[in-house]
């Protein structure tokens, strides 16, 4: 099952450097991370949502962790008994979503590990480690 | 206006993606031009520091030739060698050729950063130049 | 005034994946339930939590539905006449015949009325447009999705025509909450029951609401 | 405006059918055989699936009326278990009017013709025009 | 007829279609296949995954189409070509393909398309044009799960693809056989 999940993950960082490209801010540059983020934030999640990261904490020492209370793609998935089930089957999608946020982060030459969980649907929680290469 | 160009898109990892003569051929070899872009980029990377626009205008000049650089948000830069000061012309056509090279990325099957083999850009390149270099 | 009693919902392999009542007197369900509450510790107060049996039919943490009578909902993955998960798993055989029986009923009446409305046409679907019937004590009203998906209600005999509820439960409850949904039956050609907290309450909350306004025109 | 009548047995045998207008499909004689037999089915089976709560201990009697797009079918069943079926248009509300003078001609025409025996078809030519006029004047 | 199919795939596509940007849809599909072409060692089999993908899709989009449309089953097969054509091209990609070529027997036509979201901008490497990859293979199977929702069994594939170097994109449809519909298990 693993090996799926590489794919999705890969499928969409190729997805997130292309919008990185289409959708920068046309007459500036970003170059500080944070910035960046919170372009993943804004203009990413309105492109491809509709709608805006809920809220966005950091460590300032590399850590992101963007919480989104109503992930469209969880808008309808639904299980029995409360969310807490669902919420497991809903693992495999979240590999997909983790790809484009890496993808658009890597474009800009900010190279991180991106993972995802979501305690109860249809929350979704991203977290951004951003790797410093030596 | 004089008539010769020389315009290169130069890769995030200073690699050639795409270079092409425009207008009357120069007796000077194609190596030269490539040699002078080259040597013009680390002007363009202190050039970044001080703004974060991306038209960064002329950075660099070398015996007639004037070397003026566009940087995208993903850092590919697009390099032009001309003679005469024409910024507003120059920027015009700076601005284009990136909207040409963000419909490259439309075409799944090319890889961000890798160089365009398309001849379509290669005509639509050639037709930019018309419009605002001569 | 219309007073619904139940819903049916079964897929285009007959088979019942969803079916939940609400004031209906006596049925296999609610038989099941207050057995089930009396066996655990004795307590037969038929309280509305029903006791944790084995196949806790309807969920009692979700956060979804306010009111507290939470309709009861059958069938499950457990005991689904379709896929029943293990062979021993808890069934209400009397539930599953009930709804053999009102599938028969709904099924042959609109065959033989697409053989009345046009004897050489198309017998499947429901060219004949089979609406409802009607007997002394309550009217069932019969809505077929285009894809073969058949939706079952039953009221009393005073409401007129339910076909408007019944297409909009298609179209903005069941199209909306259990195709959309990329957790439900993923493969077409097998039957697997509607397990959605969502798909649930909306509807309990539309039945609610038609059931007080005054009755469908 | 009724466009057919069939008439069925205690046991769901058909015993009599007539096409009044084209409005709706002219069964063979099978395909009625089959009609009969299905409605009766169902007529019973209807009853047994009533979700009605017992409260008022009213016994559920089976399907008096369907509705569909374009026709609705009336059935009245007598005390004996004979059933009336009429197909009418969607304008025809009440029809168990009619359905009750159709059994009074039954029992006059067929009941009392010693050569009628029951559960069997009518082949009652008098029965034919009375029911005929009867549903003219409907 | 036409007009009343056109109308009514021109209403729903306004009125209650939510959009989405079509560059990210471009991208998206796009990624997903330049994965297939490197996990699968052949086009034919990329072909082969992506028409079941588009089997999966059908088969509950047709539902959404209908829920959005008020459509009941079509009578006809030619019914059926123009609401593909009219309504659902329409109401999923705002481009409306031209139904031709219905054969002798009207059991199978074809749908012209000169115009396809899905791969505006696409260039084939020459290999995968040589080996004959169909790029935008998943609309075949898309038509093809949503007709058999209808009792349709059918089979759908590109006969000629802009792609490869034909002037214009064309979806061959055949009706195999109208599927009878299930009846209850036991014999009641």
């Amino acid at each position: 099952m693993e090996q799926v999940y590489v794919k999705l993950e890969l499928i969409g960082f190729r997805i997130g450097r292309r919008l990185a490209e289409r959708f920068a801010p046309p007459n500036r540059r970003l170059t500080d991370t944070l910035d960046i983020v919170k372009f993943v934030c804004k203009d990413i999640w309105m492109v491809m949502f509709n709608r805006q990261i809920d809220n966005l904490k950091t460590n300032h020492r590399g850590i992101y962790v963007l919480q989104d209370n109503k992930f469209k793609w969880f808008l309808r998935m639904s299980g029995n008994n409360g969310g807490a089930a669902a919420a497991r089957r809903a693992q495999p999608y979240i590999w997909l979503p983790c790809g484009i946020i890496r993808g658009v982060l890597d474009s800009f030459g900010v190279n991180t590990v991106v993972i995802a969980e979501t305690l109860g649907l249809p929350q979704c929680t991203f977290q951004i480690k951003v790797v410093n290469d030596a | 206006m004089s008539s010769t160009y020389y315009f290169a898109i130069v890769g995030t990892n200073d690699s050639p993606l795409y270079e092409t003569e425009l207008g009357v051929q120069r007796d000077e070899s194609k190596y030269l031009n490539q040699f002078i872009v080259h040597a013009a980029l680390d002007l363009v990377d202190d050039a970044q520091f001080m703004s974060t626009a991306c038209y960064l205008k002329t950075v660099d000049r070398y015996n007639d030739w004037n070397v003026s650089a566009y940087v995208t948000p993903s850092n590919i830069r697009l390099m032009l060698l001309h003679e005469a000061k024409a910024d507003d012309a120059i920027r015009l056509f700076f601005t284009d050729c990136h909207e040409l090279y963000l419909k490259t990325l439309l075409n799944p099957f090319y890889e961000p950063n890798t160089p365009i083999q398309s001849q379509a850009f290669d005509v639509k390149v050639n037709t930019l130049a018309k419009k605002y270099l001569f | 005034m219309v007073v619904v009693y139940t819903i049916y919902i079964f897929d285009r392999h007959c088979e019942c994946i969803f079916y939940t009542e609400w004031n209906r007197g006596r049925s296999p369900l609610s038989a099941e339930r207050s057995a089930a509450a009396a066996t655990v510790g004795g307590r037969s107060d038929g309280s509305k939590e029903p006791a944790n049996t084995a196949h806790a039919v309807d969920g009692t943490g979700t956060h979804l539905s306010g009111d507290s009578q939470r309709p009861l909902v059958w069938p499950t993955t457990a005991n689904s006449t379709a896929n029943r998960v293990s062979l021993e798993s808890p069934r209400n055989i009397a539930m599953e015949e009930e709804a053999k029986l009102v599938y028969g009923v709904a099924f042959s009446t609109r065959n033989i009325i697409n053989k009345l409305n046009s004897k050489d046409g198309p017998q499947g679907g429901n060219p004949g447009g089979f609406m409802s019937f009607a007997t002394n004590t309550y009217r069932l009203h019969y809505y077929e999705s285009p894809t073969g998906v058949k939706f079952i209600l039953t009221t009393d005999i005073a409401a007129v025509s339910m076909q408007p509820v019944l297409e909009m439960i298609y179209r903005n409850i069941y199209v909306e909450y259990v195709v959309k949904n990329p957790l439900f039956n993923v493969d077409p050609h097998t039957s697997s029951p509607i397990e959605n907290d969502y798909f649930r309450a909306v509807l309990n909350n539309y039945i609610r609401e038609i059931s007080s306004t005054t009755t469908v025109a | 405006m009724i466009h057919a009548l069939f008439i069925i047995n205690r046991s769901g045998g058909l015993i009599y059918s007539k096409n009044f207008t084209q409005q709706v499909a002219q069964l063979s004689s099978n395909e009625a055989l089959i009609f009969a037999g299905t409605f009766h089915g169902i007529h019973a089976l209807a009853s047994r699936i009533s979700p009605a709560p017992k409260r008022d201990s009213v016994k559920d009697t089976g399907i008096q009326s369907i509705d569909t797009k374009n026709f609705r079918i009336h059935c009245y069943q007598t005390p004996t278990g004979i059933k009336f079926i009429a197909v009418t248009d969607l304008l025809q509300t009440k029809l168990s009017g009619a359905l009750n003078k159709a059994y009074t001609l039954y029992c006059d025409y067929a009941l009392k013709n010693p050569f009628y025996n029951l559960e069997m078809p009518i082949r009652s030519e008098m029965f034919d025009t009375k029911l005929h006029q009867l549903v003219q004047s409907h | 007829m036409e007009k009343q199919y056109k109308a009514i795939g021109e209403e729903a596509w306004k009125n209650n279609a939510e959009k989405i940007n079509a560059e990210l849809f471009i991208f998206t599909y796009g990624s997903l296949v330049v994965q297939l072409v490197k996990d699968y060692e052949n086009y034919s089999a990329v072909n082969k995954q992506l028409d079941k993908m588009g089997y999966n899709i059908g088969v509950r989009m047709v539902d959404d189409m209908m829920a959005r449309t008020s459509l009941e089953r079509c009578t006809g097969f030619s019914a059926t070509a123009e609401v593909i054509a009219k309504v659902g091209f329409k109401l999923f990609l705002n481009v409306i393909p031209t139904v031709a070529n219905w054969s002798a027997d009207a059991k199978e036509f074809s749908l012209i398309l000169d115009d396809n979201p899905l791969n505006d901008f696409c260039e084939l490497p020459p290999k995968a044009v040589a080996d004959g990859l169909r790029y935008s293979n998943v609309l075949c199977g898309v038509i093809r799960g949503a007709l058999e929702m209808m009792q349709m069994q059918t089979e759908v594939e590109y006969v000629r693809d802009v792609l490869c170097g034909d002037d214009v994109s064309e979806i061959r449809v055949k009706l195999l056989r109208m599927l009878d519909e299930e009846v209850p298990a036991s014999d009641d």
